[in-house]
């Protein structure tokens, strides 16, 4: 089971300006596209490898599950988001460059980056003229408007991000433009002409152009659009267009003849073709981009175990690799609503007494898992500030001192028995909880360990309040990361206790913390992006303050380069090599 | 007496039918009540096919929409009389019939059901057939031969590999030919990229091949076995010694006499055997993750996607019921004496 | 008793089967003639030896694990030491069988035509259809009625009577110079018995064959039998004409028999001589004469009969038997004890 | 080409039952003592037997046989995991076999495979035991039954039988111990899964034992009728019964042997898919799972695998003897 990544769903309206945040970064020099990085260990983390301009030829790529959907109204996951550039194209977009540069926004339907005006309720963007979909006909200000307007419909599209519903002024009751047909929608979206839409939001929201770069502002012609049919037939607006598609097995991108390079400045657009192969085992996958028969493991999470030795111990391999950092972190909530933890003495024991390494090592180690956590916010989050509340000892095996102390203090000084729930089909969580059990052994505490399938994991049980009390669910394994690095899409979702819903399916099931809410609540009022930033981490603190999470991992990937093709960097933005920019050698 | 065959046949069919709607309604039962013990709401079982952001009234109108709000008849009702007459489903942007057989549509991926399983049938269909005709050719022959030479070196060496190959699982020896064959060596696919007999036999058969001499190998151990008591049973029957007496050339004796008779029951064992793969080879699938109607029914079953694991529940278990029709068919031709009843 | 005109002589006879659990001598040293146009009957227990005798001049034991020896001589030819080729080229053609069953000694699967043409064809290069004509005659000549139609029906599809008579047809239909019946009527109504015999007896005639009838029934050979030979644990205990054996028996086994025979014209009472205990086993015969466990009259002879095995002797007249009774003392049992319960 | 292809006929005439019945020494002992002689003949059987009992005597004692080891099975061992190099994979030469850890160490926590197969054997074998209890349970009750009564009791069991060989168990199988709660019918952890596995094997097994069971039965009935019709007058049933099933238990045992290496299959294969006992516990199809990840490693998938073939080997072996020495035509 590959870990997928999980997008943040900003739910909340709020003033944001996050577009600042991602330039902080962004005086760091860009690396030199001409010669290019050197073929070595990590090569592609901050360079181009065999940059090159050279045209034609196909990039194969795997995926060893389905696409959750190519729909780009709907899909979710990063490197779907990653991909989805190819045969659309957004308002906004990262820019393709490798390291830091990524987390830069720059037009691509888009004339320029957004224009705020009433003190950022409404956003106004220009639309590049001559922009074409696959059939000829010109892409238009109302298609963008119908894109969004039909993505809030979340009956048709339930597992796409929520932000403009969230956000945009929509008349009460809306269900997006199938079931609410013919209501005037003016009031959230207006398109004065074909080439200029306007977003018209509730409340100021500084950072709307994240939203425009997501893939629901890629223009969705209204003609075209059934629904959740549309998947299966998308009409292309980028370079590529879908050839085949066979749900469930493969598709394929070929050229839109359609496409005009004068109107996009950030694509290359080099290879003919891109094949992508659905559900193909996952093993099977790192061998044959071993072998060059398949360029990109699409899915951009790393090799897989049995891949981890060969590839690490074959010095060849090792430097056609990419250890990269993901803004993702691996951690076990520690619900304080289960008996002995409503003491905070002993959830500091299971803070000092785990064992941090073996945390490490059920997630693939330092290469393929992660580095030891011990904040709740990764560093590549801005705003990230290193403290460790609970030391794990000189080695990092855990504090057994401290944690008999603790529990002494809680009143179990011979330790106690609880549950631990954890993704049955995720080995790394069944080896997580199995290296809690084991390391909490010998305080005395015994941990019963429940695995639960993932598709369930949040809805009926580890993220349901009520089957957590019920089933006396003390501990149970998580992970979050953002849907861009920022300190607000990053805590939100995981700390705030407000999204906590008593039918279950949140993430956070633990963090109950009036005065942390109220802390976000304050971050997300402050419009300067430097002070905003520094106020992250005392969140942060607070939290960690509590114990009720157990940080494990910041979670890290070890990406098999594509020895065939050219232009290979990783994009911070995505964690992973960038889509767009890839050419056949 | 073409015509007693059709009533026989018709009477069958309307058997297996009832059968087939005891079983789904069984199965049908068991994913509803189940969850339900287990403490289970429409609102939490809706929670799983809506996503995070999703509020209360959207639960609510996903539960409403997946009819989890009606009692158990209900929704057998609705979900079986789709697949007779075929039913309606609202897509979003407009209702789109589902013609019949509608198995329903996935509650996760929205895709129809019976396309999906007319999309896996060939992959099982494809591996089920490879696999049985080598079974069937190797198990038999080594059988026959084992039952000819009771009791020689080959005898004992045939018999020693079969009951060795019916004691494996496969995912076990499935797992060593993967690890050996297609990840040490290269020498074959390691599975899950199926393609085609009619795009390109050759790379079709490359990516079964392994499969096909796994599952073959347990099989043709059972058949081996089965056949050589069978033939060892047949050869001793009376009238092996009266075509001995006529004379017959030995040869002749256990092809057409002792072979004819010692494979009918292999005939029905083969049918059934057949019959329940087709359903889903599920290990064998799993093991080499062949995208088959078994592995269907396990991403099914992992996704809690109800529409899918009824779907391949019922496709499977129309394959044996059909699969026993035509045995029995097969029995009567082989058989004159059944032919008579 | 040799003879010269014997069309069938066997001599010393022994068939040995090596088990798990020993040696099985089924047939232990046996020896008798038979001529053209005569009936032998052989008469015994079952596990007494008489049907390997039977399958094993057929040549039926042969290339499996039984160990053969003596001779088999049909007429002239030595059937022990021939090759399996050359014994097979024989059965059907000059020596053909009939089984005790005839619904499993025939295949279900095949028509009783398709059956008789397959034994006729073996040995006869002609056309199918000339075959089939040839079975519809046999099974005419059996006394099956519509034989046209018949010849297409399954062995199901006959009655018990009939099917033993397409068996005859079978058995018949090259000419056999020899025919072994082996317990041709016991699976069969006691009605369609003597057809069945009566049948046997004018197919005889008509081919002029030798027939050997198996059978643990006096009764049966009583009709058609010109000797009998009675076997004990793989020997021969008794020989003579049936006259001999009916009228004259010698040994206290034949003796049990002819008491446990059940006749139409006497009221069924009680068994005369019941034969006590069950037949012996062939791994470890019992020493002395096999039979005196059971018999009746073993302490007459001061303890002979249990060390020293009886030779089958010639009491006169080709009357022979094996027995350590002196034969006024098998003469006095007889008339005293046995015959008046007759 | 007619000689090699012989088939020994003599198998045909020298009936071994009439060749026992016969034998001095045995005579009037009653079939499981002439079946026990026989059985004691058959090395390979009684070979198979006493692998059997050993590991049985192992699943007994595994918690003592562990102690020994001094490696509990679930214990980390992650000194001997290469977690600097990040390779996760046992430090020591194939898969870390030593004097140590014989069988090596899992990869990632370094767990001792050798304790880890052996107590994997208590969980094999009881659910296996269990199971096979449940079906013949089952299967025989619901078998007399059906072929005792005949008429509509017959025709329901028998389409009952139908039913339950029309479904695809496995799925079935795989689908049902997926959806249970951890916490049910008063038990949960490892008792409840192993109750719950004992229940969905044997439950879905009983079929096949179950049309065994009644054509017995139904022959049986028919000779006891002909017996009873000529005795005076019809017999009670109870009597039937009381001589039914001891005509039964040859059958029985014969097919309850030969069930238990299908069970351990069958419990091995849900443990594979994932819906067994739960983590940490060992089993040996778990581990086979927890193994497909590390395929590098073969060491990994080697032990449970061989765990599993000599255990269900074992079975198979001693049943087919017991087959024999029960049901001497079958050789």
């Amino acid at each position: 089971m590959r870990i997928k990544r999980l997008r943040t769903v900003a739910a909340l309206s709020a003033v944001v300006a996050l577009a600042l945040s991602a330039c902080g970064g962004s005086d760091e020099s860009p690396s030199d596209g001409s010669t290019g990085a050197k073929n070595e260990f990590n090569a592609a983390l901050t360079g181009v490898v065999s940059p090159s301009d050279k045209k034609g030829g196909t990039i194969k790529m795997a995926n060893a599950d389905d696409w959750d959907t190519l729909d780009p109204g709907e899909t979710y996951y990063g490197y779907a988001w990653n991909f989805a550039r190819l045969y659309g194209r957004s308002l906004l977009m990262f820019k393709p460059a490798p390291g830091k540069e990524s987390n830069v926004l720059v037009p691509d339907l888009a004339e320029s980056l957004g224009v705020p005006s009433d003190g950022g309720k409404t956003w106004t963007y220009k639309i590049r003229k001559g922009v074409k979909y696959d059939d000829g006909t010109e892409v238009k200000a109302q298609d963008v408007k119908h894109a969004v307007l039909r993505s809030t419909d979340k009956e048709t599209f339930p597992n796409g991000p929520a932000y403009f519903e969230a956000f945009l002024n929509l008349p009460a009751g809306y269900k997006g433009p199938y079931k609410s047909k013919g209501v005037n929608t003016d009031s959230a979206i207006t398109t004065p002409d074909d080439h200029t839409i306007v977003f018209h939001l509730k409340n100021g929201f500084g950072g709307f152009d994240y939203l425009a770069q997501l893939t629901q502002t890629m223009p969705v012609p209204e003609a075209k659009d059934d629904g959740a049919k549309y998947r299966n037939h998308i009409v292309s607006s980028g370079p590529y267009k879908f050839e085949n598609v066979q749900p469930g097995k493969s598709f394929a991108l070929a050229r839109n003849d359609q496409w005009d390079q004068a109107t996009d400045p950030n694509r290359k657009a080099l290879p003919d073709r891109y094949e992508v192969a659905l559900k193909v085992s996952a093993d099977d996958i790192d061998n044959q981009v071993i072998n060059g028969t398949i360029d990109i493991d699409v899915q951009g999470t790393g090799v897989q175990p049995a891949s981890l030795s060969k590839v690490l111990t074959d010095p060849a391999l090792k430097a056609s690799s990419d250890n990269a950092t993901i803004a993702r972190l691996w951690y076990t909530s520690i619900n304080p609503t289960v008996k002995p933890f409503d003491n905070i003495e002993c959830r500091k024991a299971i803070e000092y007494g785990m064992d941090k390494t073996s945390y490490q090592t059920a997630y693939g180690g330092p290469f393929s898992g992660g580095d030891l956590a011990t904040t709740i916010m990764p560093p590549l989050v801005p705003g990230y500030e290193k403290f460790d509340l609970y030391p794990a000892g000189p080695d990092n095996k855990g504090d057994q001192a401290k944690a008999k102390e603790a529990l002494t203090a809680c009143g179990q000084p011979n330790g106690f028995s609880t549950n631990m729930a954890y993704r049955s089909d995720r080995p790394r969580e069944k080896a997580t909880a199995e290296a809690f059990q084991q390391a909490l052994k010998p305080l005395g505490i015994n941990l019963t360990l429940k695995g639960y399938p993932s598709g369930d994991y949040f809805s009926q049980y580890a993220g349901n309040p009520g089957f957590v009390v019920k089933n006396g669910l003390g501990l149970a394994t998580n992970g979050w990361g953002a849907d861009w690095n920022d300190g607000f899409g990053f805590l939100s979702q995981i700390v705030d206790s407000r999204v906590i819903r008593p039918a279950g399916g949140s993430s956070n099931t633990s963090v109950r913390i009036p005065e942390v809410d109220k802390m976000l609540d304050a971050a997300i009022a402050e419009t300067d992006t430097a002070k905003r930033e520094k106020l992250w981490a005392p969140i942060d603190k607070r939290v960690m303050e509590e114990a009720v999470i157990y940080p494990g991992v910041y979670a890290k990937s070890l990406l098999l380069r594509p020895k065939n093709l050219s232009n290979v960097f990783i994009s911070e933005a995505f964690n992973m090599y960038d889509y767009l920019s890839l050419g056949v050698k | 007496m073409p015509g007693t065959v059709i009533t026989y046949i018709v009477r069958r069919l309307i058997a297996a039918i009832g059968l087939l709607i005891i079983v789904s309604a069984i199965t049908f039962s068991i994913f509803y009540l189940v969850p339900r013990w287990a403490g289970a709401s429409p609102e939490t079982l809706a929670n799983r096919y809506v996503g995070r952001a999703a509020t209360e009234e959207t639960v609510k109108l996903t539960a409403e929409r997946l009819g989890l709000y009606d009692p158990i008849a209900v929704q057998y009702w609705n979900w079986a009389k789709g697949v007779v007459v075929g039913a309606e489903y609202d897509y979003g942007a407009g209702v789109e019939r589902c013609p019949a057989p509608c198995l329903g549509y996935s509650f996760i991926t929205k895709q129809p059901v019976w396309p999906e399983l007319l999309d896996r049938i060939p992959v099982t269909l494809s591996l089920a057939a490879g696999a049985s005709i080598l079974w069937l050719v190797f198990g038999v022959a080594i059988g026959v031969l084992s039952a000819l030479r009771r009791g020689s070196i080959f005898d004992r060496a045939a018999m020693t590999v079969a009951l060795a190959g019916v004691s494996l699982p496969i995912f076990f020896t499935g797992l060593i030919s993967l690890a050996f064959f297609s990840y040490r060596l290269g020498w074959t696919k390691p599975g899950g990229t199926f393609v085609p007999l009619t795009d390109n036999p050759v790379l079709w058969a490359q990516a079964l091949i392994l499969p096909w001499i796994t599952l073959a190998f347990l099989f043709s151990a059972q058949y081996a076995r089965l056949t050589r008591a069978g033939m060892l049973e047949t050869m001793n029957e009376d009238f092996i010694r009266t075509a001995r007496a006529k004379g017959l050339k030995e040869r002749n004796v256990v092809v057409q006499h002792g072979l004819r008779g010692a494979l009918t029951p292999i005939l029905t064992i083969f049918g059934l055997d057949v019959g329940l793969l087709l359903g889903g080879a599920v290990l064998t699938e799993k093991t080499f993750s062949l995208p088959g109607l078994g592995k269907y029914a396990v991403d099914g079953i992992v996704a809690n996607d109800l529409p899918k694991i009824l779907g391949v529940t019922l496709v499977a278990a129309v394959f044996i019921v059909l699969a026993n029709l035509i045995v029995d068919l097969l029995y009567a031709v082989v058989d004159p004496r059944v032919r008579a009843k | 008793m040799t003879n010269d005109n014997a069309f069938l002589s066997v001599r010393d006879l022994r068939v040995h089967f090596p088990t798990d659990d020993g040696l099985v001598k089924s047939v232990d040293g046996l020896s008798f003639d038979l001529e053209r146009g005569k009936t032998l009957g052989i008469v015994g227990e079952s596990g007494s030896g008489k049907s390997v005798t039977s399958l094993s001049i057929m040549g039926l034991h042969k290339g499996g694990s039984a160990r053969i020896s003596g001779e088999v001589l049909l007429d002239g030819q030595e059937l022990v030491s021939s090759s399996s080729e050359e014994v097979r080229l024989l059965r059907g053609k000059r020596m053909a069988m009939i089984f005790q069953d005839p619904l499993s000694a025939m295949h279900p699967y095949y028509t009783v035509g398709h059956q008789i043409i397959e034994a006729y064809r073996v040995h006869n290069n002609v056309s199918k259809a000339v075959a089939k004509k040839h079975a519809i005659e046999m099974l005419d000549r059996v006394g099956i009625p519509q034989p046209d139609k018949r010849v297409d029906a399954y062995p199901h599809q006959f009655s018990g009577g009939m099917r033993q008579r397409a068996m005859i047809a079978m058995a018949l239909s090259c000419d056999p110079d020899l025919l072994i019946a082996d317990e041709p009527t016991t699976a069969l109504d006691v009605t369609v018995q003597a057809q069945i015999l009566d049948l046997i007896r004018d197919l005889q005639s008509e081919f002029n064959s030798a027939v050997i009838i198996i059978t643990h029934d006096l009764g049966v050979v009583a009709e058609l039998a010109d000797h009998i030979q009675v076997m004990y644990a793989g020997r021969a205990i008794e020989y003579g004409t049936a006259e001999d054996i009916f009228d004259r028996p010698q040994h206290p086994y034949t003796w049990g028999l002819l008491g446990s025979m059940p006749r139409i014209d006497r009221e069924r009472t009680e068994r005369l001589i019941p034969i006590k205990g069950t037949p012996p086993s062939l791994i470890n015969v019992p020493k002395g004469c096999a039979f005196n466990p059971r018999c009746n009259y073993a302490h007459l002879n001061g303890g002979a009969s249990e060390t020293e095995r009886p030779e089958l002797l010639d009491s006169g007249a080709g009357h022979m038997v094996a027995c350590h009774l002196s034969p006024q003392e098998r003469q006095k049992a007889w008339e005293t004890d046995i015959k008046p319960k007759l | 080409m007619t000689a090699p292809l012989e088939v020994e006929p003599g198998a045909a005439t020298a009936d071994p039952e009439a060749v026992l019945k016969g034998m001095g020494k045995i005579e009037g002992r009653s079939l499981g003592q002439i079946a026990w002689m026989r059985l004691k003949r058959d090395k390979v059987a009684i070979g198979g037997f006493v692998i059997i009992v050993l590991l049985i005597l192992m699943a007994i004692f595994a918690n003592l046989i562990i102690k020994l080891i001094g490696h509990p099975p679930n214990q980390f061992n992650q000194n001997l995991i290469d977690t600097v190099g990040g390779t996760l994979a046992p430090t020591g030469k194939f898969g870390g076999m030593s004097w140590e850890h014989p069988f090596g160490v899992e990869p990632v926590n370094g767990r001792d495979i050798m304790s880890r197969v052996i107590y994997g054997s208590r969980i094999s074998l009881l659910i296996a035991f269990f199971a096979t209890l449940l079906s013949v349970a089952i299967g025989t009750t619901l078998g007399i039954v059906a072929g005792f009564f005949g008429g509509w009791v017959d025709a329901f069991i028998s389409r009952l039988m139908d039913i339950f060989l029309a479904f695809p168990l496995l799925v079935f199988a795989i689908a049902l111990a997926g959806v249970v709660p951890d916490d049910a019918f008063g038990l949960k952890g490892d008792s409840l899964r192993i109750v719950l596995l004992i229940f969905i094997i044997g439950f879905f097994n009983w079929p096949y034992i179950g049309r065994i069971v009644r054509g017995q039965t139904i022959s049986l009935r028919e000779r006891e009728f002909v017996d009873a019709a000529r005795s005076l007058g019809a017999r009670r049933p109870y009597i039937l019964f009381t001589e039914l099933l001891p005509n039964l238990i040859a059958p029985i045992l014969v097919y309850a042997t030969l069930l238990i290496p299908t069970n351990i299959l069958f419990e091995a294969a849900l443990s594979f898919l994932g819906v067994g006992v739960r983590a940490p516990t060992a089993t040996w199809g778990g581990m086979l799972s927890d193994a497909v990840t590390f395929y590098t490693m073969p060491h990994f998938m080697l032990w449970p695998g061989l765990a599993i073939f000599i255990t269900v080997l074992a079975f198979n072996l001693f049943g087919d003897g017991l087959r024999d020495a029960l049901d001497p035509r079958s050789r």
